[in-house]
């Protein structure tokens, strides 16, 4: 026996036997073991064949593979057993084995390594927002720029006072819960605060009945800073009607009969903002909107005079209202822009660099961003 | 310059009239100006096509009765190309108005290709949560969905003892009219479980779609109706279907609709600057 | 031509002209269908949440199988119908409570995982865009459109100097962007129509297939 | 206390949650399973506050007498009649919640809703949609080679075209909605942060002291 197997040996090293590796899963839940190969390209072989030996020494086949398969996660394990596995190289009638892999054992991990770019992003975005948050809350001064929006804001409303004509100011659609409608409020107290001024009538129609209270206490308010207590009409805030298009028919007939000086459309809006939009430009009104619908904005670009482009509604509401909380983060979103952008220069720098072969290490940036 | 002043002045139902003849007229008359066909539709068809006999595509059906017109004709071709390729389907759904719309192409293609529900086609039904739903099928499809939408235990259909969770699945094809739709599945089902998605979408969200296509995420594209007629011709000129193909038999309209919207735009803007001249 | 003979196809005709009705002016027989939709709709989400939620995934485990564990997300559901009785109406903050902060914690990671980091390597440069001049002058130009189109996003500092240009560059890509939607857009509200008249043709009047 | 203790399971929820999605452990798993099985039943209870709301809005609409009010009886008649229907004979296909209330009720009522819109789009197009303003021209080129990219008579017109409209597709377009993503989902997360940490304390509001 024992000469057989020498001869066996002999016969065999002249062809390199496939190497086997085999490892617990990393960054799994358990039970689960990978086996890696390498099949030498000299070696006569039609398919592959895995066997696994367990301590108690039962040996089972389990998986017979096609050629170009270099690697299998051997999934029927249970975590503490200990396994050895060997590759066969089958052609015809022989199988060549390889070497018997070390003993292997599998078991769950606590935390998931690939999953390491996450949580750094995760750590340093959530370090720049609550930074912000409790600077803005300390008072500290942070400069937001005036956005254009704001100018073109202002001019309207002079335009309105000027022709002696009313305003509608609609907040969108949406609820309290859409940051866009908490947003439009803040603007419509700022027009409120100058048609206070001016006494020019704020016509401000609701399709939300808590928007419509807040509206209502909002342009209150606002009067009463201005100085003007006495010039606040409750009821030129008014609730219309919840149903979308029935709304947006209401607010087209109102532009219709009062002939606006100026519109404008702040807050969430969804299909009805076509229809809203273009009565408003047919009546010869000035017309600002802004939303962070995206699918709407095509429309109100095209049929507006300006437009309020998604965070620049944000960011106009936070540079009136100073309001700590959307200043904080606001700007902690900005610098996380910021450092997106930096880590797509920086990181396509390096990646082109890695072209030059001194350099081609940095080529292993890009798996950095890999996700599993 | 007056007659550019009243054109501008036009009353807006003239133009409903209009819009309506010129959409009506090709479906009745058929124009055949044909359908252009484009990579990101083929790149879909090619995944669904290297799908191997016997294993299973899994269509999410996210959508309602109102984008029916575009996504419903996606649904009849995508189940079609899979039938005649003896590749089984396995639908299930984040939108409530999308059981019915499931439920009806159950009852209607399978018959064609002599398919039956259970061995060859499963309908898992509706399900309130979508994070919850995508994660839990992703671990045990089971758990989601403990009986299918027509009430029989998953363990009596023979079709999902080989479909245990999202691993067993190669490719999937999320037909969504907004959201929940492509980008949740994106999100929980390709990050966590791998799955390659293939998505359908009305053409409103189409363009929003791009940065996923370019960056690997997304398996080819069907946009809007355009998307759903490419796919119908992709499907018969492969000789897996000759049945009738509404979405192209609608490209006609679409044509016409989109030339009168241009023409309207011109018009409208010359009428404009003239006017705006004049005042200035 | 075989007008159709089956009653509720003509209910929804009538319930399609009487929501087109609106084209003419907003009228009570629109007003009559838009309130029934919102009435089918909500009730049908009832029965079906009822079918497809409640019963499957609460009532059988807990009733039927007796898994008591189920007994938390039942309170939790009930403290829902608090909302309506004043006194204790502040109970439905602890559902909100369950559900707003699982969402929040799943969506976190999942969005830096989908949105941000998936994007930021399709964003990156490799030396594959070396391959063919078409493909290396796409990849700048993208390149560039992000960049400068977040930086029109960006609030920290005045537009002024090269967050100027930058910034102009962004408008461009965005309003690009903006009209590509905007010609999707169309084609998506020409589908709807499309599809109302293929079933006011097909299914009520038989004149095409 | 009527603050603190949601809170205190908000926040709770959200770093578990945020964790469990960096530790692949069997427990994690479990823990994973069982509560997407929870939330999906305190999602289901949700539609209380939904159907609540309506149902009240509309009879204090017919209490007071509001401009309208007929209208409510019609939707909560249709609301009730629908969800009985439903409840009782099942939701199953061929159940006459499908059969009639879905099939030629809710489908012809939503579609001709959205059908509308295209009769909407072409009057905007002609009375609204100007290019007064050098992004809105720009907005207007890019959809009309989009829209001309679409439908064949675009390709008769220049054999390119489609190409072209591909390219304004995948490669600007893309560039500005990436933009766009990155925003957005940046805003997001730092909304769901806000709403864990209970910086953002709206959703208490929903119930009184």
């Amino acid at each position: 026996m024992a000469i057989a197997s020498l001869f066996l040996s002999v016969l065999v090293s002249q062809w390199a036997l496939p190497s086997i590796r085999a490892q617990d899963t990393p960054n799994d839940g358990g039970k689960s073991i990978t086996i890696r190969w390498q099949v030498p390209a000299n070696l006569p072989v039609e398919n592959l064949i895995l066997e696994r030996r367990e301590k108690s020494g039962e040996v089972t086949v389990i998986a017979s593979l096609p050629l170009g398969e270099t690697g299998f996660t051997d999934e029927g394990v249970s975590d503490g057993k200990r396994y050895q596995y060997r590759l066969g190289a089958v052609s015809g009638a022989d199988t060549v084995w390889s070497e018997m892999s070390g003993w292997v054992q599998s078991s769950p991990q606590f935390f998931n390594w690939a999953r390491v770019n996450i949580l750094i992003a995760m750590l340093v975005f959530f370090a720049l927002v609550i930074y912000f948050i409790e600077h803005a809350k300390a008072g500290r001064h942070l400069f937001v720029r005036r956005i254009a929006g704001l100018d073109a804001v202002e001019e309207a409303v002079g335009r309105a006072t000027e022709m002696g004509k009313p305003i509608v100011y609609v907040p969108g659609l949406g609820s309290v819960a859409d940051i866009a409608t908490i947003a439009s409020l803040n603007i419509l107290g700022e027009v409120a605060k100058k048609t206070a001024q001016y006494d020019s009538a704020l016509l401000v129609p609701n399709r939300d009945p808590i928007v419509y209270t807040v509206a209502r206490e909002v342009v209150k308010e606002a009067y009463a800073q201005a100085g003007r207590p006495d010039a606040f009409k409750a009821d030129n805030i008014f609730f219309v009607t919840s149903e979308q298009f029935a709304y947006a028919a209401a607010v087209d007939g109102l532009m219709v009969r009062e002939k606006p000086a100026t519109n404008f459309f702040l807050g969430t809006f969804w299909a009805e903002s076509l229809i809203l939009a273009e009565t408003g430009a047919t009546t010869g009104a000035i017309q600002i909107a802004g939303t962070d619908s995206v699918f709407q904005l095509p429309f109100f670009i095209t049929a507006c005079d300006y437009t309020l482009i998604g965070e620049e509604l944000y960011a106009a509401s936070a540079y009136l209202s100073r309001e700590p909380l959307l200043l904080g983060s606001l700007k902690g979103q900005d610098f996380g822009k910021l450092l997106i952008m930096v880590i797509v220069i920086v990181g396509s720098a390096l990646l082109l660099l890695s072209k030059i072969p001194a350099l081609s290490f940095f080529q292993s940036i890009i798996s950095f961003f890999n996700v599993s | 310059m007056n007659l550019l002043e009243n054109l501008l002045r036009i009353d807006r139902k003239i133009i409903f009239i209009v819009m309506a003849v010129l959409v009506l007229f090709p479906l009745l008359k058929p124009l055949g100006l044909g359908v252009s066909s484009g990579p990101r539709a083929k790149a879909v068809f090619d995944a669904v096509d290297a799908i191997p006999p016997g294993k299973t595509l899994l269509i999410s059906v996210d959508f309602d009765p109102a984008s029916m017109p575009e996504l419903y004709p996606m649904l009849v071709a995508l189940m079609r190309h899979c039938f005649a390729r003896n590749v089984k389907v396995l639908l299930c759904g984040l939108w409530i108005t999308g059981a019915g719309l499931a439920d009806k192409a159950i009852t209607e293609i399978p018959p064609e290709y002599g398919k039956t529900y259970g061995e060859d086609v499963v309908y898992l039904g509706w399900k309130a949560g979508v994070d919850a739903v995508i994660l839990g099928m992703g671990e045990n499809i089971k758990n989601v969905f403990p009986v299918d939408y027509y009430g029989h235990p998953l363990d009596s259909l023979p079709m999902m003892r080989e479909v245990t969770r999202l691993k067993d699945i190669p490719f999937m094809v999320a037909i969504s009219a907004g959201t929940p739709g492509f980008s949740d599945w994106l999100l929980y089902a390709q990050s966590r479980y791998g799955m390659r998605v293939g998505a359908g979408v009305t053409a409103v969200s189409a363009a929003d779609a791009y940065p996923y296509l370019q960056s690997g995420q997304l398996t080819g594209l069907l946009a809007g109706m355009k998307g759903a007629a490419e796919y119908e011709v992709l499907v018969q000129k492969n000789g897996y279907s000759k049945a009738y193909m509404p979405a192209v038999a609608a490209m006609d309209s679409q044509s016409l609709a989109h030339i009168v919207i241009m023409v309207l735009v011109i018009i409208g803007n010359l009428a404009f600057f003239a006017t705006r001249r004049k005042r200035r | 031509m075989h007008i159709s003979t089956n009653i509720w196809t003509w209910l929804a005709v009538i319930l399609t002209f009487g929501i087109f009705s609106f084209l003419y002016k907003d009228n009570p027989f629109y007003k009559f269908c838009e309130h029934l939709f919102v009435g089918v709709s909500v009730g049908y989400t009832i029965a079906l949440t009822w079918y497809n939620s409640v019963y499957p995934d609460l009532v059988t485990p807990l009733f039927r199988e007796g898994r008591l564990l189920y007994i938390v997300p039942f309170i939790l559901g009930l403290c829902y119908f608090c909302r309506f009785i004043p006194k204790v109406s502040w109970l439905i903050r602890l559902p909100m409570g369950f559900v707003l902060g699982w969402a929040s914690g799943v969506a976190i990671p999942a969005y830096f995982q989908t949105n941000i980091i998936k994007q930021i390597q399709g964003t990156l440069l490799t030396p594959a865009i070396f391959a063919h001049w078409d493909v290396f002058l796409w990849a700048l130009i993208s390149f560039v459109g992000v960049i400068c189109s977040v930086l029109y996003f960006f609030f920290s500092r005045e537009h002024k100097g090269v967050l100027k240009v930058a910034s102009e560059t962004g408008i461009i890509f965005l309003m690009i962007g903006f009209g590509a939607s905007f010609g999707y857009t169309v084609m998506a509200r020409m589908s709807l129509l499309i599809g109302r008249f293929q079933f006011l043709l097909r299914d009520w009047l038989g004149l095409i297939k | 206390m009527r603050r603190t203790i949601p809170l205190a399971i908000c926040l709770g929820m959200g770093i578990i949650m945020m964790a469990q999605f960096f530790i692949p452990h069997p427990v994690s798993v479990a823990f994973y399973d069982l509560t997407t099985k929870w939330i999906r039943i305190v999602s289901a209870f949700a539609l209380v506050l939904g159907v609540g709301s309506l149902i009240l809005y509309h009879i204090e609409r017919l209490q007071r007498k509001r401009p309208g009010w007929i209208y409510s009886i019609v939707t909560l008649t249709a609301l009730l009649i629908t969800a009985f229907i439903g409840l009782v004979w099942g939701v199953k296909p061929g159940s006459p919640l499908q059969e009639i209330l879905f099939k030629n009720m809710l489908v012809p009522l939503n579609a001709s809703m959205f059908a509308m819109l295209a009769f909407y789009m072409a009057s905007a197009a002609y009375r609204a949609f100007r290019a007064r303003t050098k992004e809105a021209a720009l907005l207007l080129i890019a959809a009309f080679v989009v829209m001309l990219g679409m439908v064949p008579v675009g390709a008769a017109i220049w054999g390119k075209l489609p190409e072209v409209a591909e390219w304004v597709l995948s490669v600007p377009n893309m560039a500005a909605k990436r933009a766009i993503l990155f925003g957005v989902a940046l805003g997001a997360i730092a909304t769901s942060l806000k709403v864990i940490l209970g910086i953002e304390r709206g959703w208490l509001g929903g119930g009184k002291g």
